[in-house]
């Protein structure tokens, strides 16, 4: 087995890629940190206009140069700023990841959420519940370039 | 065996902005390596791939004369589509990048001894034969050449390059230097006017003159087009061609002109070699 | 069949020589066995040489994008819904076109019927009615044409008559019966590392020569964005992860667009099966969306339109 | 230190399983109906009843991507060591592939610039080639000045005479590595003549020709000629013909980075493929099908033989026998002779 594995689980530091739309769920994350609200650190959060803005190559791109998790967030549905962007987004999203599972990328690697701005404590809780699963399924393997 | 792909380091020492819009810089470079600077042989007209690795790699004319020792000149252009250009562009004094060369075959300066010399440049082309003017009127040379006439053509004035190194040239004997832009500016005290009208204007007897034309295509053609009405001969007018490259060293099969690679056989080809090789459309 | 080349050649004479079309687009015989050559007509009197048989394979919608002249087009159900995507996103004008469509279409896929050769040169192919007659240097076989058509044909057995110009040979009445997906959804079953060593295995066939992008009608991107450098979207070299990452970028450019025509399988030189990529995107838009590609010029595309309660379970 | 050995055929895997303790053997085996070199540790799995390899001998010398350097802040440029320095054996290759590598040193062995990555897998590999007794409907090497029983760039000649096989030593190399072959035994004189025999009934078995005579003048006839627009038409434009092709030889070199170290690596590229020639203004000048089939055809039978005296073609065929639209080159050398050459404007 790899090296990796013998080091234990716990010092597995996951690198997470976060799109986080930059009207709602980056307000969120804002909010969150503003009331104190603990979530992991390994989650690097990359400022994008709206989810509708997120490439589908961004996220490839991200699992390809080492990532082993990318979250992406957006407004709710109807609240959009650009009212119809996290439609598009929604569709996108969904053909994109049933592709990825269907690739054999593993379940629990790529997240998709709603978080409005006023959703600090949703936000707080969506991000540990991502940077745990992605640390139980350890570092990335597939699609990485070596 | 030498590995003809691993460049050298050189450092940039000095930049410099040459046009008013700013996309064209002249980089000064040391070698890092002393004696790559004793190897570092080349003669006017020659090129080199300049490098940053990670982002890509890409051919440019030499612009200093082979008579200065200490560094090596490149002006270049950036292109909104150009990854290394632009990355180039945002380097500082002091960064190092690599350097591959001298590669392709430059002016024959050795055949031209004894001759006149008709220098005809457009736009920023103007860099390789910027080099052949300073190595002309350089004070070991100049007995070997003739008289020397250079038309610097440009837009505007504000993208004439080397003006400083001009209003040098011109001081020198035996030199005269002529300056046209396309359309009359403002506090512009030289000619204005296309380069090939300008050129029927002041070129000089066709006798015993080697003319080295380096330019945007058009201007190439027009002004060939006129030193054959004035019938220069064809083997005397030199061009420094322009393609997209990668080996530079006439391995990857791209930048040919019908059997000819631009960056071994060439980048200067005489008009006469050009007539034969398109005939088989190399291009 | 040669009924069927007999009325192609007519209607190619007749559009070319009244001016109604400047370029005939057809298949020509190339006197190799199997195989046929995409034809570009573009006056009367070479229309004879134009041919029709089991073995007319490729998509010539292929060559219709970036052309402005007046066009017609042999195209068999799939072309035709080929063709259709091309108009509704407007890089074909319709009126320049004249679509023949020609509907007994099944087309041998030469793979299984060279399979049966084991592995020997075949020297020559006739057709006997509903008989393939296939000779290598010592063996000779009698094949069962029914049995070894495109699989691409077979799970798209569909009538676009309604949208062709002029219709050749009898409509086709069979529907495909069985779920065209049923190796997709097999794979699905699988365990992803079943399904990422399956994915493995193919894909590094690659050699990267991009004959599937090139033969794909839908693939008309002037710059595409594996020759873009800023930003450099996947590597240009053979390592695994650019090739899965060009092909699943590839995919999902074909999203909502791919008829299932086939025609990046029969171009691949190392055979590897891209319908189970784009039949996965496919059969998830299909399920999903309740949309399919190309069978109607004015419904848009699935994924530049939406629905407020599009699937979200996903989604936290 | 005799040049002609002989083996039975039984005995070949045994005799493959000592090469592949000390070399590197790589030989013919056929995954899902495609035969290509691969490397093997003993002889059982490879097959010598073929026609061809998919992918051409060029991909051991001249690999599809190559790192020419890695780069990193702390050892700067480094270039990579091959670990395993063992020298090669390519087992069964054919007589066209191997003549394609002599052409290729005229390349990357120039009398310029020499081709360091190139050379040294070059030198360190032995070429054992097989004569074809069963040529493709689709080979041509007999128009080319070679054939089925061609021995140009092999070390040792192998010909199958039913149940025997002859082994030449054609080079100082292959006269080494014959010696060190046990299992073999003295040839009769029956044995040579039957291997001639099978070679000259193999050649004629050879239908496809194209005549090469004087078609590098006549291809500068038709600089301008519209026969390319007809030859260039159908064509998609994808990388088949010239990746599969054992003697193109274009590359790109491409820098590939992560944070502050990478590689810059070569990778093959096509004169077929639009970006080939496109430069950083937007120019390119070879914008169509109709200039990039231009240039293919006349780097391998003009440019080529005026640079090296031969044509960049050994007629293996695998160029139409994978083009998805059968791009004929048997017939576009046809329609180039016969072609009609207007006078010049």
């Amino acid at each position: 087995m790899s090296d990796d594995k013998e080091k234990t689980k716990e010092e597995f530091e996951p690198k997470i890629i976060a799109f986080l739309c930059s009207w709602c769920s980056y307000a969120g994350a804002d909010l969150a940190g503003v009331s104190r609200l603990q979530y992991s650190a390994n989650i690097k959060i990359v400022k994008v206009p709206c989810s509708g803005r997120i490439n589908p190559f961004y996220i490839l791109k991200s699992l390809q140069q080492g990532a082993d998790g990318v979250w992406v967030s957006g407004c709710h549905p109807g609240d959009c700023h650009y009212l119809t962007g996290n439609y598009f987004a929604r569709r996108r999203f969904t053909i994109l990841k049933r592709l990825l599972e269907y690739i054999g990328i593993e379940e629990g690697r790529v997240h998709f959420s709603w978080v409005s701005a006023g959703e600090g404590q949703k936000f707080a809780e969506v991000a540990r519940e991502v940077a745990e699963s992605i640390k139980k399924l350890g570092p990335a393997k597939r699609l990485v370039k070596k | 065996m030498k590995n003809p792909y691993l460049p050298m380091s050189v450092t940039i020492s000095k930049i410099n902005f040459e046009n008013k819009a700013k996309d064209l810089k002249t980089f000064d470079f040391t070698f890092d390596n002393p004696d790559d600077a004793k190897d570092f042989q080349f003669i006017c007209g020659q090129f080199a791939m300049i490098s940053i690795d990670g982002i890509g790699e890409a051919p440019f004319g030499i612009a200093s004369s082979p008579m200065e020792k200490k560094i090596i000149q490149f002006t270049i252009k950036r292109y909104p589509q150009g990854l290394l250009t632009t990355s180039l562009h945002n380097l500082s004094v002091g960064d190092k990048v690599g350097l591959r060369g001298p590669l392709g075959n430059g002016y024959p300066m050795k055949k031209i001894q004894g001759q006149n010399i008709l220098i005809v440049g457009g736009g920023f082309a103007l860099t390789t034969l910027r080099s052949v003017a300073q190595y002309v009127l350089h004070k070991d040379n100049r007995s070997n050449y003739g008289r020397l006439t250079m038309l610097a053509a440009a837009r505007e004035p504000g993208e004439m390059l080397y003006r400083d190194d001009m209003t040098e040239f011109e001081k020198a004997l035996n030199t005269e230097i002529i300056q046209t832009i396309d359309r009359p500016a403002e506090d512009w005290t030289h000619k204005v006017g296309f380069a090939a009208p300008v050129l029927k204007e002041v070129a000089p007897s066709p006798k015993d003159t080697y003319a080295l034309i380096c330019g945007p295509p058009i201007m190439i053609k027009t002004c060939t087009d006129v030193l054959l009405e004035l019938d220069f001969d064809t083997d005397k007018i030199l061009n420094s061609l322009e393609m997209k490259m990668a080996c530079g060293i006439g391995k990857c099969g791209r930048c040919n002109v019908g059997n000819k690679y631009v960056c071994k056989d060439g980048p200067v080809f005489s008009y006469k070699e050009l007539l034969e090789l398109t005939k088989g459309c190399g291009l | 069949m040669s009924d069927i080349q007999q009325q192609i050649q007519e209607h190619a004479k007749k559009l070319l020589s009244d001016k109604t079309v400047d370029l005939f687009i057809g298949y020509k015989d190339i006197n190799e066995p199997m195989l046929t050559e995409p034809a570009f007509i573009r006056d009367a009197k070479d229309a004879d040489q134009l041919i029709w048989n089991p073995f007319c394979e490729h998509n010539l919608a292929k060559y219709l994008v970036g052309r402005n002249e007046k066009i017609a087009i042999v195209a068999k159900t799939n072309d035709v819904r080929s063709i259709v995507v091309l108009i509704n996103e407007q890089q074909v004008i319709r009126e320049n076109l004249t679509i023949i469509g020609v509907n007994c279409d099944d087309v041998i896929d030469r793979k299984k019927v060279e399979a049966e050769m084991d592995g020997k040169d075949i020297t020559s192919a006739q057709i006997k009615d509903d008989k393939l007659i296939v000779k290598a240097e010592k063996i000779s076989k009698t094949l069962k044409i029914k049995n070894y058509l495109h699989d691409s044909c077979l799970d798209n057995k569909r009538d676009m008559s309604e949208i062709c110009d002029i219709i050749i040979g009898e409509k086709s009445s069979c529907k495909t019966e069985e779920d065209k997906y049923a190796k997709i959804r097999e794979l699905e079953q699988k365990t992803p590392e079943e399904r990422w060593e399956y994915f493995k295995k193919e894909l590094s066939k690659c050699i990267r020569c991009y004959a599937c992008r090139n033969a794909c009608p839908l693939c008309y991107c002037k710059s595409c964005f594996v020759d873009q450098k800023f930003p450099n979207w996947v590597g240009q070299t053979t390592d695994l992860s650019d090739t899965m990452c060009f092909h699943i970028m590839r995919a999902l450019h074909t999203a909502g667009r791919c008829v299932d025509c086939g025609a990046c399988v029969r171009a691949c030189p190392n055979g590897i099966d891209l319908r189970m990529l784009t039949g996965k995107i496919e059969k998830d838009v299909k399920e999903l969306f309740g949309a399919e590609a190309g069978l109607n010029p004015e419904t848009d595309n699935p994924m530049t339109s939406y629905k407020e309660d599009d699937p979200e379970d996903f989604i936290k | 230190m005799k040049k002609l050995k002989m083996i039975n055929k039984k005995d070949i895997t045994k005799l493959l399983d000592e090469l592949a303790k000390n070399y590197r053997l790589l030989a013919p085996v056929e995954k899902d109906g495609i035969v290509n070199f691969t490397e093997v540790q003993n002889g059982q799995d490879i097959t010598l009843d073929f026609y061809n390899s998919k992918e051409p001998l060029k991909k051991l010398f001249f690999p599809q991507s190559e790192t020419l350097y890695c780069y990193s802040k702390e050892q700067g440029r480094t270039v990579p060591e091959e670990q395993d320095k063992r020298r090669k054996i390519v087992f069964g290759l054919r007589p066209c592939d191997a003549k394609a590598a002599v052409l290729l040193d005229n390349v990357f062995d120039g009398a310029d610039f020499k081709d360091p990555y190139y050379l040294e897998k070059r030198e360190n590999t032995i070429i054992c080639s097989l004569a074809c007794n069963e040529p493709q409907t689709s080979c041509f090497c007999t128009s080319l000045g070679l054939g089925p029983g061609d021995k140009d760039g092999s070390d040792i000649f192998i010909v199958d005479i039913g149940d025997k096989y002859l082994f030449e030593a054609v080079t100082q190399k292959g006269q080494k590595l014959l010696d060190e072959m046990t299992g073999t035994y003295e040839p009769e004189d029956k044995d040579i003549k039957k291997a001639q025999t099978l070679i000259t009934e193999s050649e004629n078995k050879i239908k496809k020709q194209i005549e090469t005579a004087c078609l590098s003048e006549k291809l500068d006839e038709l600089a301008d000629s519209p026969i390319w627009d007809e030859l260039a038409e159908k064509c998609i434009g994808c990388g088949i013909c010239t990746y599969l092709c054992p003697t193109c030889h274009c590359f790109a070199i491409v820098d590939e980075a992560s944070d502050c170290k990478g590689c810059r690596v070569r990778n093959w590229d096509s004169c077929m493929f639009g970006n080939f020639t496109l430069e950083a203004s937007g120019h390119n000048p070879r914008p169509t099908g109709k200039e990039r089939m231009r240039q293919r055809i006349m780097h391998k039978f003009n440019y080529f033989v005026k640079n090296f005296d031969a044509n960049a073609c050994v007629g293996c065929g695998r160029c139409f026998r994978n083009c998805p639209v059968h791009n004929d080159l048997i017939k576009v050398i046809e329609k180039i002779n016969n072609a009609k050459s207007e006078p010049k404007k």
